[in-house]
């Protein structure tokens, strides 16, 4: 009788573990922010017709990566509230007014110590910006910012499966990811080749 | 063939001015640390003052800078790092450290004859408002980690770039060029690839005056010395093979 | 069914058993990690775009030629720049570390009044009740910009005196303005052509003049062979890093230039070595082989060796006359690879130290070093962009510091040629920071302010037509189409050089030997001759972290 | 019963005589602070870096990597008394077992515990694991020593559920028993682990070709240093456990382990010691006649400084070395306790000068010909932390000494020898 | 680490460290892990006590592990190698039927020839109703006189051979009672009741083999003899002289009387305490 209690008292132990583990740690390790402004891909696509990602995250002349356009960029359709929407307030009145850069969360965002050139990876190897940054170019979602509580990177570098088990091909951004990809296209560069 | 950085550095040019020193720590963001003394700051690029221990009339000296070697063979620091935070790089012979997988136990501190490697000991820190002159591209490095030259890298990644966005394969020699290569005012440091026979460094490399500093203990360094005197060419064997001073 | 203190031990056991199968510790273990990777107390650079802009250093009156890397709007790194006709690319250590400066902990921003907080325009009215109740001097570092002569025409207009603080170098020069009536800033070492120096302790390979132009023609000419082309000969007590490098050292007592000077004076015109007939030296050799702790003979061979390669020309470290008298004998006066005039409208000013009594109030600009204080009981009022020790003032007015002010660079005062540059103000100087130009202009509106001045200037070398425009190539001015189009180009960076002049006009008469104090030994380790009114937080590299200099205490805290 | 309030009779063996609880915890006292002053200096080197030390770029290893060498070389005699009783049969030395076990678990975890504070960056100590470099010793260290120290844990385990309390529950008891048994495997794997780590240890130093006081040649992977590590470790091993165990005695004021273990000890460690001077001798030669030269190293440049001259050779090798040897295997002296402990000491001492002369010469001498000769004195933090560990030391192995069958003795033979 | 981590290679170096690593973990882990799970068998198998018995019984000084023979003076000397478990012994048929000494002179102490006796100072009668009697020896309850305090089993509970029987408190001193053999418990008594517990036996009770390991007559005396010289040698204050096994009367809660005596040893020493 003393066995089987301690068995399922034990049991009991594992089982408050793993849920604890499982379940409850990933949603605590991660502060969850919204962004500034509800941009949508899709629509902006639509409506300007640009077709290209280039065509707003586009290369500097001397080969670096504009990255996300700023606020200037909006102005010249935004110069004016296109519509009724709350965000659009903001954005005019904060941002394309005061002429200050929106503080958008990049969800892509590798810490001071990495170097990734997109010149590189675009230009030379030809990768398409999928490759990496998945389909949120043409979705008309507003993806939530999750932000790693200790190391402070966005979850995205990880990946979203917390076990990095199960991950999808344009799912986890870290080193490991790198790697693989460079490894399929055997190609060979030293620590410095992508760290700074 | 795969590039081969290296230098010639020709002490008799050398006036021992210092502008490599500041203009390698400007670029690299190596702090200025107000704490800091000759036997714990951070000077990747470091210039030694040595005489030939006459004094009077017959003493002579010699302005020495000494950097990372860039060791080619048997790299001292590289096979004894426990977790592979420096490597001989395949492509360019640099000897590359890595601050963020550092653990700090100096192991390749004791290893490196030249005493070119440089532990943090302190976080490093910038009077206020100082790190906007950061310089972007050249991540700072965190107490309690070792750093040493890494050929300024920053301007290899912007030389790459460069070449990517203009669609060529390799870069232009003219876009990387080490800060203390550019700093030097007597031009007294050269830079280039040791591998191309008809590079002027790799001739200047093979020059009778030319010698590397205990060149017998056989790690074949990359950075070469350059002297007419004889008393300064003595200076690459140990203390046994040469009668100087040390200063 | 109590739970027993049994029970909670087994179902820890179980829970840790149960959470080594989970993500959490592994997960901690790598974040921390990652957080020691990112750690964020240490300060990382912005990743924005970076674009090169063409300046000057102001740090000394030398005004080497800069590229300045900026990022956001600040300026994140430095290189010299080869087209730069007389820096040629160089700049000194200082220089490569002066972009910081602008952070510097002892940067002034608040006016200060005998050392309590005041107001510009409290400043103002006290300077303004000073000029009305007597004369004013204006102190100048830096003669012939812009500001200098904004400065002159305010002290005109006010019966005040302009006075000028010159480093040894320009001193050096003062002895052929006596004698010849030439403006000492009219002159200059034609080092291009010079084949034999003989320097009395001069710095020449430490920031003497424009440090890259000297250091990159040694490297040229007198480095790599056994007698090279350019003779460089060090005389000086101690081993300083231009005696280490030089190709003969004469190591002598100090302060016993004069004498040495004086003792190769005699043996030349003994032995005829010189045209020159007189003056003779009053020392005899014995004297000044005493005086100079060189033996006769060795006097001997030393002048024999100057006269070996010509042309010669001695280099004073400060304004020794006997030094100059040497030249004269030497025939290194107003002759190709001598002593040479540079230009025909150069001034001469009142050096700064001449008497200062019955005077209301002094005015010191911030080009004038932090460690000059003026000899007087008169109200000073000090422009200063850091704290150098020039605190002793009764006003401490804050001015703009490097690359935040619109400054142009006149000739180098070593300079052979006359150049004429530009630079612009490339960074938004902090609020409450006035230059001594614009305090000056806000006295008196009447006076030109230093853009127009610099426009006048312009015109003036366009209507002259003569020299060339030194950018990545090189255009005659005579090439280019407008005003507005040289200054433009001036404003980014490129520098106006003039014609060569005729080495012809200058003439010194001297007759008998100069008596002159026993000169103090130069400074050996200061880095070059002119102090920087504070040192660059990385100037650490140098004089503390490295063994290279036995430099001063470092001035920032 | 106001008296068991104070007492922690029940705790302690049956018949087992001990200290009373107060003048116990007034013995522990002293350490007990010097300990706590230990952990806040190390605190503050954790905290702050290692600005705390005096270490520097050229003096990068510093008192702290000396103590390890030596502490791990003087806790060999617990994988080599187990390799002895559990693999070689040799259970004459069953007495001693467990007092080694102890002192070799101290030693490692102390070893440890200063690593850790030893690396600028502790939380990244695993990449080690993650990504480790099998050319380098210190891999190879790191490795070996975490391993090891799990196994003298697994094996300190047995001797901790043998406490006269702890005894009582049945599930304490059989398990104890269960492990007792697998001892061997342990033992083994103890031996393979402290063979290869007290090797890399020397190798630690010897693969340093840019150091030619310490570069050696070797065989295979490893150079000499390698070898005469492992020796030096196994013969100084024995002579600290005796010297252990006599100050117990001395402590205990009667004979813990019958004598003949003392001589056993003192012969295996005495001979091992001779073996190993001879070994030592033989390097030192090859070294200085034809290694360092062959890299322009002449044998003087390594002797001309104060204090490293060749007394301090000579000191290592005959004084430290020679003669414990000779007075630990001669029976006579072996069998005078007085000689005994001195030979004993001299050992320790001998393989505690070695580590010190590699550690701390290698980086005082130049390198470069321009290089001066470097001085270096630890500060105060890393002396308390040096010395937080022997008191760590000291008062765990008092508790197991008061509280767990460190001697085993046979229960009803109650013989009062005092110590001679 | 792992072929898929960052600066792995397939070098012989790599592969050789890396698998000796695994090995040596593994290794570790299931020797742990076996231990662990033979333990569980054990306590499963009810066999903590005999484990507990036999880890004692060999830490006993060898004039307290004399084989049952000897004590009979069937044979000169042999020290017992088994436990005391005479139930597998080999040695013990062949040698039971040697004719035992005579027992010459009578003890301090009395004991029954009908009862059996075990060396923890406890005795076993078969009852009519074949559960067996166990009680203490005269010897031992001379020892405590009357105890402060007795904690019996619970009725049916498992009592093991070598295990603790019941427990006793004495002037602060515990004092654990050794089952002479195994069975349930039946019943619980008293001192007064001149027995402990009755128990009704694992084994067959009539098979002489159930209760073999007990002692019986001539054995009795010479062990009793035996204990109370040692009980004498260890109670012997420096001054006194032997005063018990020669004819003279033990008497009773010598605890009481002598409360100065090291008792953790002596009771260490009558009980077989571990």
């Amino acid at each position: 009788m003393n066995t089987t209690r301690n068995t399922f008292v034990f049991g009991l132990g594992v089982a408050i573990a793993l849920l604890a583990g499982w379940v409850i740690f990933p949603r605590a390790l991660y502060v969850r922010q919204n962004q500034p402004l509800a941009f949508h891909h899709k629509t902006h696509a639509e409506k300007s017709g640009f077709t290209e990602c280039g065509q707003c995250h586009a290369l500097r002349d001397d080969g670096t990566f504009g990255g996300i356009p700023s606020s200037d960029t909006c102005t010249s359709c935004h110069s004016e509230r296109m519509g009724a929407s709350h965000d659009e307030a903001v954005l005019v009145d904060n941002y394309v007014k005061t002429g200050q850069e929106v503080p958008w969360l990049v969800y892509a965002r590798q810490p001071a110590n990495v170097w990734f050139s997109h010149a590189i990876h675009v230009q030379r190897a030809g990768l398409a910006c999928a490759e990496c940054h998945s389909t949120y170019g043409q979705s008309d979602e507003v993806r939530i910012y999750e932000q790693n509580r200790i190391s402070g990177y966005s979850r995205d570098i990880w990946g979203h499966s917390i076990s990095r088990i199960r991950l999808g091909r344009h799912d986890g951004m870290k080193m490991d990811d790198c790697e693989d990809c460079h490894r399929r296209h055997h190609v060979q560069v030293g620590c410095l080749g992508c760290h700074q | 063939m795969s590039t081969r950085y290296g230098m010639v550095i020709d002490l008799d040019r050398c006036t021992g001015c210092g502008a490599c020193m500041v203009a390698c720590a400007a670029e690299n963001n190596v702090p200025p640390l107000p704490q800091a003394t000759s036997r714990t700051g951070l000077t990747p690029m470091l210039v030694r003052r040595v005489s030939n221990g006459m004094e009077g009339q017959a003493r002579r000296e010699v302005f020495i800078p000494i950097l990372c070697m860039h060791c080619e063979h048997e790299t001292p620091c590289v096979s004894v790092c426990p977790q592979q935070a420096v490597e001989l790089d395949k492509g360019t012979g640099i000897v590359m450290q890595m601050p963020q997988r550092c653990l700090g136990c100096r192991y390749c501190m004791t290893a490196c004859p030249y005493h070119a490697r440089y532990f943090n000991w302190w976080d490093p820190a910038w009077p206020q408002g100082m790190e906007k002159s950061l310089n972007p591209g050249v991540a700072v490095r965190m107490r309690g980690v070792v750093e040493k030259c890494n050929l300024c890298h920053a301007r290899l990644h912007s030389a790459k770039e460069k070449a990517a966005a203009a669609g060529k394969r390799e870069i232009d020699p003219a876009d990387y060029v080490p800060a203390c290569v550019e700093a030097c005012p007597t031009a007294a440091i050269q830079f280039g690839n040791l591998a191309d026979k008809d590079d002027p460094v790799s001739r200047e490399a093979h020059s009778p005056d030319a010698f590397r500093f205990l060149e017998r203990i056989g790690t074949e360094p990359k950075v070469y010395y350059k002297s007419g005197e004889a008393w300064v060419r003595a200076l690459k064997g140990s203390v046994s093979e040469v009668e100087v001073k040390r200063g | 069914m109590k739970i027993t203190r049994r029970d909670l031990l087994v179902w820890g056991a179980g829970a840790t058993a149960g959470l080594v199968f989970t993500p959490v510790p592994w997960k901690l273990l790598s974040d921390v990690s990652i957080w020691t990777q990112n750690w964020r107390w240490i300060p990382q650079p912005t990743h924005r775009p970076v674009d090169v802009k063409g300046s000057f250093c102001t740090l000394c009156p030398n005004g080497c030629g800069m590229r300045v890397r900026m990022v956001a709007g600040w300026p994140v790194g430095v290189a010299g720049v080869r087209s730069h006709p007389i820096s040629r690319g160089a700049l000194c250590p200082l220089g490569f570390a002066a972009h910081q400066l602008i952070w510097h902990p002892q940067r002034l921003r608040t006016v200060r009044h005998r050392g309590s907080a005041s107001s510009w325009d409290e400043a103002h009215v006290a300077f303004a009740k000073a000029c009305t109740e007597g004369p004013v001097v204006i102190v100048d570092g830096y003669p012939g910009h812009a500001a200098s002569s904004l400065f002159e025409a305010f002290a005109e207009k006010q019966r005040g005196s302009y006075r000028v603080v010159s480093g040894p170098e320009a001193q050096a020069l003062t002895p052929y303005e006596t004698w010849s009536g030439v403006p000492a800033a009219a002159l200059g070492y034609d080092l291009e052509n010079v084949r034999t120096i003989v320097s009395f302790g001069a710095p020449l390979l430490d920031g003497w003049g424009t440090p890259g132009q000297f250091t990159r023609l040694w490297a040229e000419r007198a480095v790599g062979s056994a007698d090279p082309d350019l003779r460089l000969i060090q005389i000086e007590p101690s081993l300083s890093r231009t005696a280490a490098r030089a190709w003969q050292r004469s190591a002598i007592h100090p302060g016993g230039e004069t004498a040495l000077a004086a003792g190769i004076a005699r043996v030349l015109l003994e032995e005829q070595l010189v045209q020159a007939r007189g003056p003779m030296p009053p020392l005899t050799l014995a004297q000044s082989a005493e005086q100079s702790g060189l033996s006769t003979d060795a006097i001997r061979d030393l002048a024999r060796l100057i006269v070996g390669r010509p042309p010669v020309v001695a280099i004073a470290s400060d304004d020794n006359p006997s030094i100059a008298a040497l030249n004269v004998l030497l025939g290194a006066v107003g002759t190709r690879g001598g002593i040479v005039q540079k230009s025909k409208h150069a001034k001469s000013h009142l050096p700064a130290e001449s008497e200062l009594d019955s005077v209301r109030a002094v005015l010191i600009d911030s080009s004038v070093p932090g460690d000059f204080v003026p000899r007087t009981d008169a109200e000073v009022f000090r422009f200063a962009a850091w704290d150098g020790g020039s605190s002793k003032a009764d006003w401490l007015l804050p001015a703009p510091g490097f690359l935040e002010e619109l400054t142009d660079i006149p000739t180098a005062p070593t300079s052979a040629i006359e150049t004429y540059a530009i630079a612009s103000s490339l960074v938004k100087a902090p609020p409450g920071v006035q230059s001594a130009a614009q305090f000056l202009g806000r006295v008196d509106p009447d006076l030109t302010p230093v853009d127009k001045i610099i426009h006048t200037r312009c015109e003036a070398l366009f209507r002259a037509r003569a020299g060339t425009l030194c950018a990545q190539e090189t255009t005659p001015v005579a090439m280019i189409p407008s005003v507005e189009k040289l200054e433009e180009q001036l404003r980014i960076g490129a520098v106006w050089m003039g014609e060569p002049q005729h080495p012809g006009g200058l003439r010194c008469k001297l007759s008998e030997w100069p008596q002159a104090p026993r000169s103090e030994c130069p400074p050996c380790n200061s880095l070059g001759t002119w102090q920087a009114p504070v040192l660059p937080p990385l100037a650490s590299k140098l004089y503390q972290e490295s063994s290279l200099r036995e430099g001063p205490e470092r001035r920032n805290a | 019963m106001a008296s068991t309030v104070l007492t922690d009779r029940r705790w302690i063996e049956r018949g087992a005589e001990r200290a009373s609880l107060p003048q116990f915890l007034l013995w522990l006292a002293p350490w007990v602070v010097v300990l706590a002053v230990g952990i806040y200096a190390g605190g503050l080197c954790l905290y702050y870096g290692l600005n705390q030390t005096n270490m520097d770029n050229r003096f990068a290893f510093g008192l702290w990597i000396f103590f390890d060498l030596s502490i791990i070389a003087l806790g060999a005699g617990a994988f080599f008394t187990g390799f002895l009783v559990y693999l070689l049969k040799r259970t004459d030395l069953r007495p001693i077992l467990n007092t080694a076990v102890v002192v070799g678990f101290i030693c490692y975890s102390g070893a440890v515990a200063i690593l850790m504070i030893d690396v600028g960056q502790p939380l990244r100590a695993w990449f080690t694991f993650w990504y480790p470099n099998t050319h380098s010793m210190l891999t190879e260290i790191t490795f070996c020593i975490t391993c090891y120290l799990l196994v003298l844990s697994i094996e300190y385990l047995p001797i901790l559920l043998r406490n006269r309390q702890l005894r009582k529950l049945p599930s304490f008891l059989v398990f104890e028993h269960q492990l007792h048994k697998l001892m061997p495997v342990l033992a083994g794997v103890g031996a393979f682990l402290s063979f290869f780590h007290q090797g890399s240890l020397g190798g630690l130093y010897g693969v340093l070709r840019g150091r030619p006081f310490a570069f050696r040649q070797g065989f295979f992977l490893w150079p000499s240093t390698f070898f005469l590590f492992i020796l030096s470790a196994i013969a100084s091993g024995p002579s600290f456990l005796i010297l252990v165990t006599a100050a117990a005695e001395k402590v205990a004021g009667k004979r813990l382990v019958p004598r003949e273990v003392f001589q056993r000890l003192a012969f295996i460690s005495g001979a091992l010691l001779g073996i190993y001077v001879i070994a030592k001798a033989i390097d030192t030669l090859i070294w200085l006649n034809i290694t360092s030269p062959s890299l322009g190293f002449a044998p003087w440049q390594f002797y001309i400084y104060r204090p490293f001259g060749t007394s301090l050779l000579f000191v290592e090798i005959v004084l430290f070395g020679l003669i414990p040897a000779l007075l630990l295997t001669y029976r006579r002296t072996a069998a005078r306790r007085g000689w005994l402990l001195t030979a004993a000491g001299l050992a320790c001492a001998g393989v505690v000068l070695n580590r010190f002369r590699l550690t701390v010469q290698t980086l005082a001498l130049p390198t470069l010909a321009f290089d001066p000769f470097l001085q270096y004195t630890p500060s105060w933090q890393e002396v308390a932390s040096f010395a937080g560990v022997i008191a760590y030391g000291v008062i765990v192995y008092s508790l197991s000494y008061r509280y767990l069958p460190l001697f085993v003795q046979l229960k009803g033979d109650r013989s009062h020898v005092s110590v001679d | 680490m792992f072929p898929w981590t960052d600066g792995f290679r397939w070098t012989v170096n790599h592969i050789v460290f890396l698998s000796l690593f695994f090995a040596v973990v593994l290794t570790i882990v299931t020797t742990v892990v076996s231990a662990a799970r033979r333990a569980a068998h054990d306590l499963h198998r009810h066999s903590a006590a005999d484990i507990c018995w036999k880890s004692d019984f060999a830490e006993l000084p060898v004039s307290e592990r004399r084989c049952r023979h000897e004590l009979a003076g069937r044979i000169v000397s042999r020290t017992c190698d088994n436990a005391f478990d005479c139930r597998h012994c080999s040695k013990y048929s062949e040698l039971a039927v040697l004719p035992a000494a005579g027992t010459a002179r009578d003890l301090a102490v009395n004991y029954s020839k009908d009862r059996f006796y075990h060396r923890g100072h406890t005795w076993v009668e078969p009852q009519e109703d074949g559960t067996l009697a166990i009680g203490l020896d005269e010897l031992a309850e001379h020892l405590i006189g009357n105890p402060d305090s007795i904690a019996m089993p619970e009725l049916g509970s498992e009592i093991e051979l070598n295990g603790s029987a019941w427990r006793m408190k004495k002037n602060g001193k515990e004092i654990q009672v050794r089952a002479p053999i195994e069975g349930k418990v039946m019943a619980i008594g008293s001192p007064k009741d001149g027995w402990y517990i009755k128990i009704r036996p694992r084994l067959d009770p009539h098979d002489p083999a159930t209760l073999r390991h007990l002692l019986r007559g001539p054995e009795v005396h010479g062990w009793l003899g035996r204990e109370l010289e040692r009980l004498q040698l260890q109670l012997r204050t420096p001054n006194t002289a032997p005063s018990l096994a020669d004819g003279g009367v033990l008497i009773d809660g010598v605890m009481d009387a002598m409360a100065e005596a090291d008792w953790d040893t002596v009771l260490e020493g009558t009980f077989l305490e571990g």
